[in-house]
């Protein structure tokens, strides 16, 4: 009487939780204010630069998994996310032949290469921008002005440079408030930088829509609250200290944790799982050592910002982190040694 | 007149100027040894080690010719001395515990012949470092060796487990890597300066 | 913070907290179940030796009469579960998918089944080892899943003590009530089971755990506790896998169970509360088991409830019976979190069945997921009960690295709850996984020549 | 081949022979690279110092012929100019005449990526440094290797001031190096966009340089001038 | 066992004649046994002096050199040397060698041999020319150790111009020193830093790769007719 | 001048380190026998531990030391046996080849399924889970665990998801044999053509439901076949291949085509009785 030939399959019959798109779509969502923030500050080459860094990451990974036929390469989500946060690591300005070729770098060397989703050593969004930087180091430190009354209806020369040509530059630069820091000992007043009123890279002006994507993430329990939180208390209590110590050379903490592209590091680029420790113990000495890591490169490296470099180091260290950092399986340990 | 603290020599050698990221020197055993975390770390203390006892003789060397007046015979005392001496070593390693000379496997007579330690050797006289700035130098060189080589490692037993493309298998991943980590080292740059 | 942590029930790290669908059937008092044409018993119902028959083809069974002995220490005798006739001995379909040796046997219709008795053992006037013989000779086994012969389990080894006995009531898996039932209509028994237990095992007392989602079986048994008996009721936090006895004992002792080792490396023995009422039930007749309480539920189930099921009973008799609907697609036994699923209807359910549960196809809890590699989430880590590092083993596994996996990650500790499997993102099969992996380690070990 | 040809080797090779391989083939070696060295070296020689002088000619605008002085920590004295291994030397630069055109001093310090090694040329009239040339860097091409080839970074170097104060002891204004386009004094140089840590560098490395050498060379100025 | 071993029997000045031996040890170091681009030996020199192609070129002479002219040494001297000191004089043999080209490089030009940096006493050091002194040269007679050294040599220059050329056009928009092309082109600077170096070797290693595995998935495996059971 | 100054220096080194390593040399040198180095190159370099070692070193250990003889490696050619004995001064142990053989015929064209898996695609999973619902508990699963366990690429699924091995390919490694967890595969002479392609132990013809090929225990193969080459043991038939007798007369009755003849050219031949072996209605799709 009962028709069907039965389905099996092992236990749990059931399952919770989020799935893997679910959680990087909810990301590519945390994001997108900070996005459109991003353009709303630098108008029409923000938009074009974003547009060009997702298509460049987008064809790259459909392309390369077709030809291994990996199925649906772009239906996780996870691409989109390493073509926003790759676009919002760039200054606003870049010419966009710079800014595909980063794409592809990212998704390729970044990613595929080390078997897609779930096995990239290293950031790939990182990667991209660590190989543009590394290739065109004066384009990607030449930063622009933010609100510039113009921003909606001109398109910055420099960014539809010819592929192959050196950009020119036809509109106001700025200077970061790390150069100014760095170069002039000038600090920007923390309410600016918050608001992101600043120049720098399109997505790391405002600290505040970063911090409101990530708590909504954290909420989501779609992000390991751990990296961010020790990353930032990290830096935030070295850089007190010093301050403390000598005002005249050492930034203040809240200049420090609100400047660069320190929130958008901490709050979306140290986050990424798959290239950070696994257990909780093991995430929050990832966050310190990052932290440090980019107390130092800013404070007495030549860089004016080190987050990328910073991140890119935890990732390389994070195979150590994991292998040292294991958790004390249930019934081990001292007090359980089987005599 | 100097310039450089023994601080930031030793800060140069092994991150802002790592020897194996930046200069290139020893890259044969960072591709080769780099597999497994255990060995490598192992290499890189055998490196560390030779790198002193190198350092330490070609300053000896290098005081020797100057004296003799031939700085001519200086490449060629310099490795046959470092060459013999790590040889002994090897010897003593391959008698005293071969288990370590079993997982160093054939790259002991290549440390021997290992372009960074002669490289080190080379750039300490070129510096014209003294005795101790040429420790610290040996020092810092062989701990960024071991350094670069250590993370290799970890990424590298980390990607024995990822589905890697059957064309990056093998040498091209491991190098490719090593960009990588080339890139993030340059992060260091300006250190101390 | 503090004061809410002193405040919470008590309970162990990590776990989950899958959705418990207990509502359909948690007020259904138990029932009983008519006999199925044809009974199949398989001879190896428990974990051990199989039972060595001692009847012949054709012979006519009571109820209740000894069909199979033990065959040594670590086995149980088996007992018709009705009276009627031996069809055959021979090869029976079990849950493994493998033929086992069994034995088929047909009921008499009409029979009043009347169930033979055995010499009684009284709790006041034997020693332990004549209680831990009358448990196996009743061959009774753990019915909370393990189906772990309970008279091995009793016999404490030389050279250990158990202080404490726990009897488990937690029932963590989602969809069975069983327990809760047992709970609340079998007090006496589980009373007097508690007290047949105590005396084989020395233990100075005993705890029964309940999960707060059963508020009425803890105060009905608090209700039943005798003022003679050190037996006290204590209520846990409500999490999956609580029932597993490391977690019980953890959350009710503090007491971690060594890796490797078992409850009574650190003084403890634990039985499940329908086994407990198994053995008061059964020992004071001198009988053996021949029928135990199962769930049946699900979507796929027009009649849910609890029933005493005789042991043996097709599963497909059971389904008509409890009017599954037709196009059912999942059959499980056990729960949906540690349960199997079974391919084939004409298995029976045995001893260490605890409950039925069938899904239609649009039911079904876990269809055709995508699997995504593991994106180092560390949702699993965070629910692992045990502490490992799911991720790690399952990437090893994938990769066959096996060894690795029981070196360096603890693989044979994991006690296969499915946590991890139930939180990953990726869902990423781990354990099944962990099965495979475990399985060839064992045969490794056992086809290696020497050590 | 069968078991007897493969045997565990013993020591049967005689010391003495290995002894003689090695020390034979060091000899021929040494023979082989004495050869070579003598046969080179005049030419090496000559490259090299006509490097160094192209790099002096190029600082001192109007020198014509040069002299090596060595400054032994009391005095000047005059060095043989095909000596390299020589520590603490500087040159003077002579026009046409023989006249002193300038001081050429050789100095190094850490830059962006690793140590930058440059040749300047001292005006100890004006109290200037009037020329600037790169010996050595490994600054980042297209960024820091702009100290090399960048002609507004030159043109710092036509006329930098660099004059002690009363006492004699430091320099009145430490050279310094300010942000590109806010150059104002004449002790400072403008630096590089986009490389301002290697300009920097290079201010602080000549700082340094003449900070200790030029209250030498104007205590000493008689004894380069004399020779 | 049929086949002699090869080469043990060759005489000290014998050349084999008519079996393609020699040919054989040169083809092999361009292709099948390529010491950068299959063994992947000696890359110090190849990743650190190929930016650009100038250098690569002068660096793969100046190994090319002492490549051959070890190989010839030391097998001529291969049954003077005892095996307990074979390594330490392989390396005076090779030191002597490298010592030659490097005041051979500074007299013809300081620029490339400050280029070059430290690079040229390094050959000492390259695996590849110890490797060839102790697995070939060692072995086997003058005229195929030569053969070999130079099939190796070729092989390593033609394999650090590869790198050359791409590191150079790319990096700095120009080969063997002559601009290609306008002004405004934009070099890519890191080809010309170390990483590049990684990333311009991998990215030929990943061609040859393609290359190897759609040549074996051009011409699936012949084999009898597989009989199945 | 110059000269002498090399001379002495170079000289002065070069016998002051001849010395030390001289003495280094008596003093620390470690003796192992070469030939154990040379034999291990003489091996294939597998470690496929079809030797009964860990791996070839190991082997090659055992051979020098006497403790194993050449033909244990299965992998190696017959020529490469050879050398290796000759250079040893051995006998090479003669060894018939082997090959993997499969106890199943039961592909999805003539067995049937009783319940879908769905999980992990491999056989060892499949059949941790009920079996792995094949309606024959002993069939195999058809999920390759075999084929990816074989390094030498001699086992492939057939279009009925049969696995099918290449009698030329495969060296006898015993892999497959240990991967496959319904015990199907194992290694046999390749002069043994008579083969039960059978595992089932059910006897009587409702088996032939499960799966049309199936042995029903008729015992007719072991009636017809010459000199009680064949007993019936546990409702399968049993061939003695210890006096092995090549002749086809046991396959000419079986009704189901249980039995087989391993044609070299052929393949697997069954006998005129067996029933065409297509069932009607068979999925061809992959039994998931
Ligand atoms: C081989 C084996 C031996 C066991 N021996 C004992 C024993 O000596 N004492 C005991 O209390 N439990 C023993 N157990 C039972 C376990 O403690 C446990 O109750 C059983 O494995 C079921 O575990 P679970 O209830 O956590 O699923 C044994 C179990 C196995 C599989
Ligand atoms: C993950 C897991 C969950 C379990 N859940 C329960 C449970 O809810 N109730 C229960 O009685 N036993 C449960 N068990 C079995 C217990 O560990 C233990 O075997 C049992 O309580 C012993 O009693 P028994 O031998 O009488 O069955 C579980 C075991 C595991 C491994
Ligand atoms: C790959 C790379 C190489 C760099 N190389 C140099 C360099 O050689 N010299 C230098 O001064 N700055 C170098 N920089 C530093 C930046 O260009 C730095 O932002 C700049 O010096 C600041 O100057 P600005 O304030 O004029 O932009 C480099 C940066 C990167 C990313
Ligand atoms: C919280 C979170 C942060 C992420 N951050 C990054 C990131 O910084 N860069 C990136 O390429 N992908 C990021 N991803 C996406 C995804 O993990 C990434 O594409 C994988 O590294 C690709 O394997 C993030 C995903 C999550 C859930
Ligand atoms: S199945 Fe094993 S690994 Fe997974 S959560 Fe349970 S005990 Fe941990
Ligand atoms: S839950 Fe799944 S995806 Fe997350 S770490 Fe564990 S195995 Fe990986
Ligand atoms: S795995 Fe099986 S088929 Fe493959 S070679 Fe080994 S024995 Fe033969
Ligand atoms: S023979 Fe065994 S391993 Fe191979 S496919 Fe069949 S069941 Fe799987
Ligand atoms: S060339 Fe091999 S280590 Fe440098």
């Amino acid at each position: 009487m009962f028709k069907k030939t039965l389905h099996i399959g092992t236990s749990p019959h059931i399952i919770g939780g989020s799935s893997t798109d679910q959680i990087m779509r909810n990301v590519v969502f945390a994001l997108l204010p900070v996005a459109a923030f991003a353009v709303y500050t630098f108008g029409l080459s923000a938009l074009l630069l974003l547009i060009t860094a997702l298509a460049s990451c987008l064809l790259t990974e459909y392309f390369l998994n077709r030809w291994i036929d990996k199925s649906s390469p772009l239906s996780d989500w996870s691409v989109t996310i390493t073509g926003l946060l790759y676009g919002l690591t760039l200054p606003p300005h870049l010419p966009l032949w710079m800014v595909f070729v980063g794409g592809v770098i990212a998704v390729a060397l970044g990613k595929f290469i080390f078997g897609g989703l779930g096995y990239n050593v290293f950031n790939p969004a990182l990667v991209g921008r660590a190989f543009i930087q590394a290739a065109f180091p004066v384009a990607i430190t030449t930063w622009m002005a933010p609100f510039l009354p113009d921003r909606f209806s001109h398109i910055p020369g420099s960014t539809l440079t010819l592929p192959f040509l050196k950009p020119v530059y036809d509109i106001t630069s700025g200077a970061t408030p790390l150069s100014l820091m760095k170069f002039e000992h000038h600090t920007t007043d923390t309410y600016n930088l918050l608001m992101g009123m600043t120049s720098g890279s399109t997505g790391e002006t405002s600290a505040l829509l970063i911090l409101l994507g990530g708590l909504y993430l954290i909420a989501r329990k779609m992000m390991n609250w751990r990296i961010p939180v020790a990353l930032l208390g990290t830096v935030y209590l070295i850089s007190t200290v010093l301050h403390w110590s000598n005002p005249d050379i050492y930034p203040g903490g809240l200049f420090m944790l609100f400047s660069g592209g320190l929130m958008l590091g901490a709050v979306f680029m140290a986050t990424d799982m798959v290239a950070s420790p696994i257990t909780p113990l093991g995430a929050t000495v990832y966050g310190i050592i990052i932290g440090i890591m980019i107390y130092v490169i800013r404070v007495w490296g030549g860089l004016p910002e080190g987050v990328m470099y910073a991140i890119l180091f935890g990732n390389a260290v994070s195979p150590h982190i994991d292998n040292f950092i294991r958790p004390r399986v249930y019934g081990t340990g001292k007090q359980w040694s089987k005599s | 007149m100097k310039t450089e603290s023994l601080w930031f020599i030793f800060l140069n050698a092994s991150l802002i100027n790592n020897f194996v990221l930046a200069y290139f020197l020893g890259i044969c055993p960072f591709l080769g040894v780099s597999g497994k975390l255990s060995t490598a770390f192992r290499m890189g203390m055998a490196v560390i080690f030779v790198m002193l006892i190198s350092s330490m003789a070609a300053y000896g060397i290098h005081a020797f010719l100057i004296w003799v007046d031939a700085p001519f015979l200086q490449l060629i005392s310099y490795i046959v001395v470092i060459a013999s001496t790590v040889q002994l070593v090897e010897m003593f390693i391959k008698r005293f515990s071969p288990s370590l000379f079993k997982a160093l496997g054939i790259f002991l007579p290549l440390i021997t012949t290992n372009c960074a330690i002669l490289g080190l050797a080379l750039f300490q006289t070129n510096k014209g470092y003294n005795f101790i700035e040429s420790f610290v130098f040996a020092l810092g060189a062989g701990i960024g060796f071991t350094l670069a080589l250590v993370l290799m490692a970890g990424l590298r037993e980390k990607l024995d487990f990822a589905e890697i493309p059957l064309i990056a298998k093998g040498v091209a991943l491991t190098l490719l890597v090593g960009g990588i980590l080339s890139l993030t080292f340059m992060g260091f740059a300006g250190l101390g300066g | 913070m503090l004061f809410d942590l002193l405040k919470k029930n008590p309970t162990f790290r990590h776990g989950i907290h899958p959705p418990q669908f207990k509502e359909d059937t948690r007020d259904k008092p138990i029932r009983h179940f008519p006999f199925a044409p044809v009974m199949i018993i398989p001879l190896a119902q428990h974990i051990g030796k199989p039972s060595v028959p001692v009847v012949s083809e054709g012979q006519e069974v009571t109820r209740g009469q000894m069909l199979a002995r033990a065959d040594g220490f670590v086995s149980v005798p088996m007992h018709a579960p009705a009276s009627g006739v031996i069809k055959k001995i021979g090869r029976v379909p079990s849950i493994s998918g493998k033929m086992v040796p069994g034995i088929f046997l047909e009921p008499f219709p009409g029979s009043s089944q009347e169930v033979l008795e055995g010499k009684p053992v009284k709790v006041e006037t034997s020693t332990p080892e004549e209680i831990i013989n009358a448990i196996q000779n009743a061959g009774i086994v753990g019915l909370g899943g393990a189906a772990f012969p309970t008279h091995v389990k009793l016999k404490i080894p030389e050279g250990k003590h158990a202080d404490t006995l726990i009897i488990n009531g937690a029932e963590c898996e989602p969809y069975l009530t069983t327990d809760h039932r047992v709970m609340l209509e079998q007090a006496p028994d589980i009373i007097q089971g508690v007290r047949y237990l105590l005396k084989a095992t020395g233990a100075a007392r005993a705890i029964i755990g309940i999960e707060s989602n059963k508020p009425d079986a803890a105060e009905n048994l608090r209700n039943h506790l005798p003022p003679d008996l050190p037996l006290s009721v204590q209520v846990v936090e409500v999490k999956y896998p609580q029932g597993a006895e490391k977690m019980l004992i953890t959350a009710i002792l503090g007491r971690e169970v060594p890796s490797g080792g078992l409850p009574i490396d650190v003084h403890t023995v634990v039985v499940n509360v329908a086994t407990t009422a198994e053995i008061g039930r059964l020992l004071p007749h001198g009988r053996g088991i021949q029928e135990r309480v199962i769930t049946i539920t699900g979507p796929g189930i027009k009649k849910k409830g609890n029933y005493w099921i005789p042991i043996g009973t097709p599963l497909r008799y059971i389904l008509e019976q409890a009017g599954a609907e037709e196009d059912i697609d999942r059959v499980f036994m056990g729960g949906p979190m540690m349960g199997t699923a079974v391919s084939s209807l004409d298995i029976p359910i045995t001893k260490g069945t605890s409950g039925i549960v069938a899904f239609r196809e649009e039911e079904a809890r876990k269809k055709d997921v995508k699997i995504y590699p593991c994106i180092h989430c560390g949702a699993c880590v965070d629910a692992c009960p045990l502490f490992l590092n799911p991720s790690k083993l399952g990437i090893l596994a994938k990769f066959k690295d096996y060894h690795t996996m029981a070196s360096d990650y603890n693989l044979m500790d994991c006690f296969e709850c499915g946590s991890c499997t139930y939180v990953c993102p990726s869902h990423i099969p781990l354990v099944q996984y962990f099965r495979i992996s475990k399985l060839v380690l064992r045969n490794e070990k056992a086809k290696a020549p020497h050590v | 081949m069968t078991v007897d040809t493969i045997q565990p080797e013993k020591k049967e090779v005689g010391s003495f022979k290995m002894f003689q391989a090695m020390v034979g083939i060091g000899i021929i070696c040494a023979l082989a690279i004495v050869v070579t060295y003598q046969t080179t070296l005049p030419v090496i020689t000559k490259n090299k110092a006509e490097a160094l002088e192209k790099a002096i000619y190029k600082v001192l605008p109007g020198a014509q012929t040069r002299k090596n002085f060595q400054w032994d920590g009391q005095k000047f004295s005059e060095a043989d100019p095909s000596d390299h291994s020589l520590k603490d030397v500087i040159y003077t630069g002579l026009d046409a005449n023989g006249a002193m055109v300038g001081i050429a001093i050789e100095a190094r310090g850490q830059g962006f990526q690793d140590a930058i090694q440059v040749l300047y040329g001292f005006d100890p009239e004006k109290q200037a440094i009037i020329g600037f040339y790169v010996l050595d860097s490994r600054e980042t091409p297209g960024l820091g290797d702009k100290i090399v080839s960048d002609a507004a970074f030159q043109e710092n170097f036509k006329a930098l001031t660099a004059r002690l104060d009363e006492s004699g002891k430091k320099l009145e204004h430490d050279i310094q190096t300010v942000k590109h386009g806010t150059k104002s004094k004449p002790w400072e140089i403008d630096a590089i966009t986009g490389a301002t840590i290697s300009s920097k560098a290079v201010g602080n490395i000549l700082n340094h340089s003449a900070q200790y050498w030029a209250p030498i060379i104007k205590a000493h100025i008689d004894e380069l001038r004399t020779h | 066992m049929e086949s002699k071993p090869k080469g043990k029997l060759a005489g000290f000045f014998h050349f084999p004649q008519g079996d393609g031996l020699s040919t054989d040890e040169f083809i092999k170091g361009l292709w099948r046994e390529n010491p950068v681009l299959v063994q992947v030996l000696g890359m110090c020199p190849t990743l650190a002096v190929t930016n650009s192609a100038i250098n690569a070129m002068a660096m793969g002479l100046a190994t090319l050199f002492v490549l051959v002219m070890s190989n010839i040494l030391v097998s001529s001297l291969r049954n003077v040397i005892p095996k307990q000191v074979r390594i330490a004089t392989y390396i005076l043999i090779i030191a002597t060698f490298v010592t030659v080209a490097d005041y051979v490089i500074q007299a013809i030009s300081l620029d490339v041999h400050k280029a070059l940096g430290a690079f040229i006493p390094l050959i000492v050091v390259n695996c590849i020319i110890l490797g060839r002194a102790e697995a070939f040269a060692s072995k086997n007679g003058v005229w195929a150790s030569f053969m070999d050294g130079l099939g190796m040599g070729v092989g390593f220059t033609y394999a650090l111009l590869l790198l050359g050329f791409i590191r150079e056009i790319l990096g700095s928009g120009s080969l063997f020193g002559i601009s290609l092309f306008a002004d405004s082109f934009q070099d890519w600077v890191i080809m010309i830093l170390p990483s590049g170096g990684f990333f311009a070797l991998a990215g030929w290693l990943l061609l040859f790769n393609g290359l190897k595995l759609r040549k074996k998935q051009a011409q699936p495996e012949q084999t009898r007719e597989e009989v199945l059971i | 001048m110059l000269i002498l100054t090399a001379l002495g220096a170079l000289g002065g080194l070069t016998v002051v380190l001849a010395l030390l390593l001289i003495i280094a040399n008596r003093k620390l040198q470690v003796v192992e026998d070469p030939r154990i180095d040379i034999v291990e190159d003489m091996l294939p370099h597998a470690n496929c531990g079809a030797c009964g070692y860990p791996g070839c070193r190991p082997f090659a250990e055992a051979l020098v030391h006497g403790d194993a003889l050449p033909g244990k490696c299965t992998v190696s050619s017959d020529e490469g046996r050879q050398n290796i004995a000759s250079f040893l001064g051995v006998d090479v142990g003669a060894q018939e080849k082997m090959v993997a053989r499969l106890a199943c015929g039961g592909g999805i064209n003539v067995a049937r399924n009783r319940a879908r898996y769905q999980g992990l695609q491999s056989c060892e999973a499949a059949s941790l889970v009920s079996g792995g619902g094949k309606e024959c508990f002993w069939g195999c699963l058809g999920l390759g665990d075999c084929v990816d366990a074989c390094d030498f690429d001699a086992i492939h699924l057939d279009a009925f998801h049969l696995p099918r091995v290449s009698e030329d390919k495969c060296t006898a490694c015993g892999d497959c044999v240990v991967a496959c967890p319904k015990d199907l595969l194992s290694l046999h002479p390749v002069s043994h053509r008579l083969w039960i392609n059978c595992k089932n132990l059910e006897a009587g013809d409702e088996i032939l439901e499960e799966c049309r090929v199936a042995c029903t225990a008729c015992s007719r193969c072991a009636m017809d076949a010459p000199d009680n080459l064949i007993t019936m043991k546990e409702n399968l038939p049993v061939i003695d291949y210890s006096r092995y007798i090549d002749t086809t007369k046991p396959i000419e009755r079986c009704p189901t085509g249980a039995i087989v003849y391993l044609d070299p050219k052929k393949g697997k031949v069954s006998g005129p009785k067996a029933k065409p072996v297509i069932r009607k209605g068979a999925r061809t799709e992959a039994p998931t």
